[in-house]
């Protein structure tokens, strides 16, 4: 299974590894994500997803394996340098500054990237013009536009997952990971999901987790299964679909989608 | 809000230091409640503003008191040189205690914090040499101006006022910083914060720094205004009633603070006047406050404006949001 | 020979600390509360006790009179007032029970005066124990004998009985006990009242050792947040270790360096909390 | 969540002649009304000091009101047993009051630092507190010391004592670890080495301390005849209950050199005393004129025998008030110039007031408590041994009046 990393591909693990105390959650999972492309983990709840996507973005500690981020070793960096190196996450379970208005959350979130420049106590927040710039920017292309001003947690569902994975696209990450973008979202805002997501793989190279198999069957270049901590199958959705092994892991339950 | 807006909290501030004089006949009283206000306010910088619930706040106080007390009467350093020591030293000490309390989140924080505030008042209670162990620093000086030392305990509240309006200012500059403004969102959402970038213990680690240099340059102003250095400043009860006085102000502006120094002072001063047992009714007020006025006065403050000015409160002022604490919530 | 003295010693003294603390620790555990007011049910609870004695009533009787009266003075507490902070953050807890423990310590002075007084140790356990040079007095003897039946009973009951694992699965999550069907509301009021009868216990056992004084509990609550936080918030065990390591440091650091006996309690703390994230034994 | 810091170390107060204001008070009577300031805790610690020290200044300025035919009233500030509050309140009283006059002060911290304030504010300062500083290496023109020095508080309770029982050769000692506490071990030192006797061994404890056991095992380990207490206040009570649990009575002579009155009596209770020594500045039952009065009045007006708080409270008001009506003002300078060398009865008998460091010079007992059968009262706790006086001179205290 060796393989190196090509110039091509953003962001590579090697022999990955996660545990706590005894119960193994990830174990020797070798990832390859393309540079500018969709690819989507899948797999049945407790495969370890999640605690990828934290190995990924250092929110936990490998204890074993390798993470290169464009060929340079990142494994025992912190989460918030991983950010400044180009890796940002938008979170299952919606995860904003509910009390302060959109436009301060993406504030925040593109200050994220030059977080030591935040240290200033005299400057005012809204001297980093290039941070402004992507605020609008990122309004725009939520269409939240309206609602800028408005507090986050009064936002309607749809418009918070949509301002969620702004988060992560304000940091203008090279790779962007996301859990479950369209959790709890209606059809519609399903719909705005999936063009928002087929849209980032110009600039970004998109990692995400989700459930809803229309979604990845329909945007993903590469589709990667987990099943209990081990990456079970790994290729085209096409390919992935038909595996007998999939099938078996989800016991048909789990794979809902159509394709369109 | 436009009570909360910066230039109008900066005008409160003004206002007070003008009115005190009018309303109060003790100018020693009036200094206090400007002192305590400078520590309420940077122990609201970690509540209010970083949802860092400090225990340990008299530390700081203590070490601007002691401070002022050995440099005041054993060097020939002058007031203008000792107070920017005071902060510095704040600074450092803050810096040591705030970066190891969060290490640990929660209740597990606020435990730390108390443990420290109990080790520095065995420290300077056991090296009786430095701070007069249990009879204190006596005989501190009163700053000179002009050649004439102020004695007159409304001449030394010219003088605080003065420092007093000038840390206000600088604290308001902070809030409304990058920096400030990054604060907010780590008492918000730590957990966000940090995935988005922010190296969140650096920064809880600078609002300690800050919070520790105003405080203790705010001791070193009280050591000088009672004119001795006790053991008492570095006591857990100091760092007991700073936090009390946090609370009851409320945490959703700076002013807050200066409103819940003054209550509790002239409160605890009245009420002393009135019955012994007036730490009875203190104890009850604590828990009407939390039963009923969870923003504290400045909440009740904010309620009023809303209503003469015929606004809806926006939501995020709203009780039933408490976004103050959230990091020492949950473990 | 004095070092052995003074671990015996310490131990007897680390039980006192354990029934302190202990309490606390439960209620940490069930509630996710942090109880400022513990130390004013310790008081209370020898107050009482003197108070019944001065009467004449036995001092058995006392006792246990005065934890149930504690229990039941908490219980309606809770059920009257904590009930609805809980859900508040961690400053609102630790802002009403500053100001509960300052109700009730002034309410007795009121009612006793602020002057303090002794109360004597029961004739049946006047004496002293003396094997050679080792003296120890009956009464701590009784005091240690008593905690550790008291210590081994309150751990069967929380790991044997159906009361004790909804305690122990109401530490994980309240949600679990409601789902369950069991009637958090009740149960959140019989344990803090559990929970604070026994630092009433303390109180009582302690009254006749130490005497009364209106400003015993501020120490009291000290002691013991020290002991849950070494400990572990919630843990039982812990509370019974910490107790005891307590009680030895403190017991020996007055032969070793007594100007530092209070300072190396703290020490330890602060030493044990930066290193061990969760206390010697928490689970939370 | 300690203790306060500080201890009690009370001093009481004296007593001041009964002849002489009638003459001086007219004299007065000009300048009109007289308030004196009570700078006492009356909530917080040591609540218990505060309540009893207002009470006793209460009779002082009612018998000076009799007395001189003026008004005189006494204003209470609330200490709260804190440095800082007792500063802020006495300063207040001198710029908003014009209070001249304070009698007060429980604590050493902050009576030291009254002390300092009241004398740049102009005023004087009359105080009970233990710290030797007081009329030692910071005495200061204003304030003046009714409480004896602790070189005299072990002279009058150690040397009875040790002629009392010469077989005791062994000594052991508890102190605390402050300026106070060493002042008690020095000078007991100093005298167990003269008289050719053990010191067997020290413990030091910390001024938050409630248990005493650790150290009551380090005292039983050296085998000591007497153990002596340095400690006062609660600590003391505390000390003692635990030693007497562990059947130390029974064992060796126990001593308390510095206790604080009938209080500490009341709530250690009869049994606790019995058998024990206890140095003490004031005790009720002192055949001593003024003491005589004093005792009716109270009993008069608050049923109750004075206890040291009280009457310590009494006799610096007083002191204060006849002084100021010799003067013929409420000045600071003149009346401390008047209470300078000032003779007169008071509750121990004839005192004095050293001019050289305004240290009153006054009788220290030696008390032994008595056993509950022989108690004639409520209240009669203890015999009164021995008492006398014993001062270090003025150079010795390291007191230099400017």
């Amino acid at each position: 299974m060796t393989q190196t990393a090509s110039t091509t591909d953003a962001l590579v693990t090697k022999g990955l590894g996660v545990s706590y105390n005894k119960f193994v959650a990830l174990a020797d999972v070798d990832l390859n994500i393309r540079e500018n492309s969709v690819h989507s983990i899948i797999g049945p709840n407790g495969a370890g997803k999640t605690t990828l996507f934290h190995a990924l973005t250092g929110r936990v500690r490998p204890s074993s394996g390798k993470i290169t981020l464009g060929g340079r070793d990142i494994t025992n960096l912190s989460d918030n340098e991983r950010v400044r190196r180009g890796i940002a996450r938008s979170f299952q379970v919606t995860s904003l500054f509910p009390d302060l208005s959109v436009h301060e959350n993406l504030r925040l979130a593109a200050q994220g990237r030059t977080p030591w420049q935040a240290l200033a106590m005299w400057r005012r927040a809204e001297s980093n013009h290039e941070a402004m710039a992507t605020v609008d920017e990122m309004l725009a292309r939520l269409s939240l536009t309206r609602v800028a001003t408005r507090a986050a947690g009064e936002l309607a569902h749809g418009q918070q997952r949509r301002l969620e994975v702004g988060m992560a696209m304000a940091a203008r990450p090279r790779v962007i990971l996301m859990d479950e973008p369209t959790s709890g979202m209606g059809i519609d805002d399903i719909e705005t999901m999936k063009d928002l997501i087929q849209g980032l793989a110009s600039d970004h190279t998109v990692l995400f987790i989700e459930h809803n198999m229309g979604i990845v069957m329909n945007i993903s270049d590469t589709v990667t299964v987990l099943r209990l901590g081990r990456k079970l199958v790994e290729g085209p959705p096409a390919m992935v679909r038909d595996d007998p092994e999939v099938k078996k892991a989800y016991l048909g339950n789990m794979i809902t989608g159509d394709i369109a | 809000m436009l009570i909360n807006k910066p230039f109008f909290q900066f005008g409160l501030v003004v206002l007070t230091v003008l009115a005190l004089p009018f309303f109060l006949r003790s100018g020693i009283m009036a200094s206090e409640i400007l002192i305590y206000g400078m520590v309420v306010a940077a122990s609201n910088l970690l509540l209010g503003y970083t949802g860092l619930l400090s225990f340990g706040q008299g530390i700081f106080f203590g070490t601007g008191s002691y401070l002022a007390g050995i440099v005041l009467t054993r060097t020939g350093v002058p007031v203008g040189l000792m107070l920017p020591m005071a902060a510095v030293l704040g600074t450092v000490i803050a810096t040591l205690v705030g970066g190891l309390s969060i290490r640990r989140q929660g209740v597990y924080f606020v435990m730390l914090t108390l443990a420290f505030s109990q080790l520095f008042y065995f420290l300077a209670y056991t090296f009786s040499d430095l701070t007069g162990g249990d009879n204190g620093l006596l005989d501190v000086p009163r700053p000179m101006l002009n050649g004439e030392q102020l004695v007159d305990p409304w001449s030394y509240y010219a003088y605080v006022g003065v420092c007093f309006v000038l840390v206000f200012a600088a604290m308001l500059l902070v809030t409304q910083s990058t920096f400030g403004r990054t604060l907010i969102a780590v008492r918000e959402n730590e957990e966000r914060a940090a995935a988005i970038g922010f190296p969140v213990r650096v920064f809880k680690i600078a609002a300690f720094a800050i919070s520790g240099a105003v405080t203790a340059f705010a001791g070193a102003l009280h050591a000088m205004l009672i004119g001795v250095a006790p053991l008492s400043s570095i006591e857990y009860h100091t760092s007991e009633i700073i936090l009390v006085m946090t609370i009851i102000g409320g945490s959703s502006s700076l002013y807050a603070s200066v409103l819940g120094a003054s209550f509790y002072l002239l409160m605890a001063d009245t009420l002393s006047s009135i019955w012994p047992r007036w730490l009875l009714l203190l104890g009850l007020v604590l828990v009407v406050v939390a039963l009923f006025l969870q923003k504290g006065l400045w909440g009740l403050v904010e309620k009023i404006y809303a209503l003469l000015t015929h606004n809806r409160i926006p939501p995020e002022v709203e009780p039933s949001d408490l976004g103050t604490d959230t990091t020492a919530k949950g473990e | 020979m004095i070092y052995l003295f003074q671990v015996l010693n310490g131990i007897g003294l680390g039980m006192l600390y354990f029934l302190l603390a202990v309490g606390l620790s439960i209620i940490f555990g069930l509630l996710q509360f942090v109880n400022f007011a513990h130390g004013a049910f310790y008081l209370l609870g020898a107050y009482l006790t003197y108070d019944l004695v001065e009467r004449d009533i036995s001092f058995w009787v006392a006792m246990p009179a005065a934890a149930v009266i504690v229990a039941l003075v908490a219980g309606l507490t809770e059920a009257s007032l904590l009930r609805r902070i809980y859900k508040l953050p961690h400053t609102f807890h630790i802002l009403v029970t500053v100001g509960l423990a300052l109700v009730i310590q002034e309410f007795v002075i009121v009612v006793w005066g602020p002057l303090g007084g002794s109360v004597a140790t029961p004739k049946s356990l006047a004496g002293v124990l003396i094997i050679g040079d080792f003296i120890y007095p009956y009464y701590r003897i009784f005091a240690i004998c008593f905690t550790a039946v008291l210590a081994f009973v309150l751990y069967w009951a929380l790991e044997r009985t159906r009361l004790g694992a909804i305690v122990r699965a109401g530490s994980e999550s309240t949600e679990t006990m409601a789902l369950l069907g069991y009637d958090t509301l009740r149960i959140n009021t019989a344990v803090f009242a559990f929970g604070a009868g026994l630092a009433g216990l303390a109180g009582a056992l302690a009254a006749p050792i130490r005497g009364v004084e209106p400003f015993m509990g501020v120490e009291a609550l000290s002691v013991a947040f020290v002991v849950v936080v070494i400990g572990g918030m919630g843990s039982y065990v812990g509370a019974l270790a910490a107790g005891l390591l307590v009680g030895v440091i403190q017991s020996l650091m007055a032969t070793i360096w007594p100007e530092g006996a209070r300072l190396m309690i703290y020490v330890a703390m602060a030493f044990v909390i930066v290193t061990m994230p969760r206390g010697l034994f928490g689970r939370v | 969540m300690t203790n306060r810091r500080n201890f009690l170390r009370y001093t009481a107060a004296l007593g001041a002649t009964t002849a002489l204001p009638g003459i001086i008070g007219r004299a007065y009577a000009a300048t009109g009304a007289m308030t004196v300031g009570i700078p006492v805790p009356i909530s917080g610690a040591f609540a218990a000091n505060g309540k009893f020290a207002s009470m006793g200044a209460i009779i002082a300025a009612e018998e000076a009101a009799a007395n001189l035919g003026v008004d005189v009233s006494t204003l209470d500030l609330d200490t709260e047993g804190k440095p800082a509050t007792a500063v802020r309140r006495v300063q207040d009283g001198i710029a908003q009051d014009g209070v001249k006059l304070f009698a007060g002060g429980i604590l050493s911290s902050e009576s030291l630092a009254m002390g300092k304030e009241i004398e740049r504010g102009g005023g004087v300062f009359m105080t009970t507190a233990g710290a030797d500083e007081i009329t030692g290496s910071d005495c200061n023109s204003a304030t003046f010391r009714w409480s004896v020095p602790t070189f005299g508080a072990i002279e009058q309770t150690l040397r009875p004592i040790i002629d009392a029982i010469p077989d005791a050769k062994r000594w052991y000692t508890i102190t605390p670890q402050y300026v106070f506490g060493e002042g008690l071990l020095n000078a007991t030192t100093n005298l167990l080495a003269e008289k050719g006797l053990e010191h067997v061994g020290n413990s030091y404890h910390s001024l938050t301390e409630k248990e005493f056991s650790g150290y009551i095992t380090n005292a039983i380990a050296a085998k000591p005849d007497v153990l002596l207490l340095l400690n006062f206040g609660s600590q003391s009570s505390d000390t003692l209950r635990q030693a007497i649990s562990f059947g130390l009575k029974e064992r060796m002579t126990i001593v308390i050199a510095w206790a604080s009155g009938l209080e500490q009596f009341e709530g250690l209770g009869a049994d606790v005393c019995e058998g024990v020594y206890f140095g003490a500045q004031y005790w009720h039952n002192v055949d001593a004129p003024l003491n005589n009065a004093l005792r009716a009045k109270v009993r008069e007006k608050y049923d109750i025998n004075p206890n040291y708080s009280l009457a310590g409270s009494y006799i610096c008001t007083k002191l204060l008030l006849d002084a100021a009506a010799k003067a013929g003002t409420t000045d600071g300078p003149a009346v401390a110039a008047a209470l300078s060398g000032m003779a007169y009865d008071g509750l121990t008998g004839p005192e004095t007031i050293r001019a050289e460091d305004h240290q009153v010079m006054k009788d220290y007992y030696l008390l032994k408590g008595k056993a509950k059968a022989d108690m004639q009262d409520a209240d009669d706790y203890a015999e009164v041994i021995s008492a006398g006086q014993s001062f270090l001179s003025p150079a010795d205290s390291g007191c230099k009046l400017g």
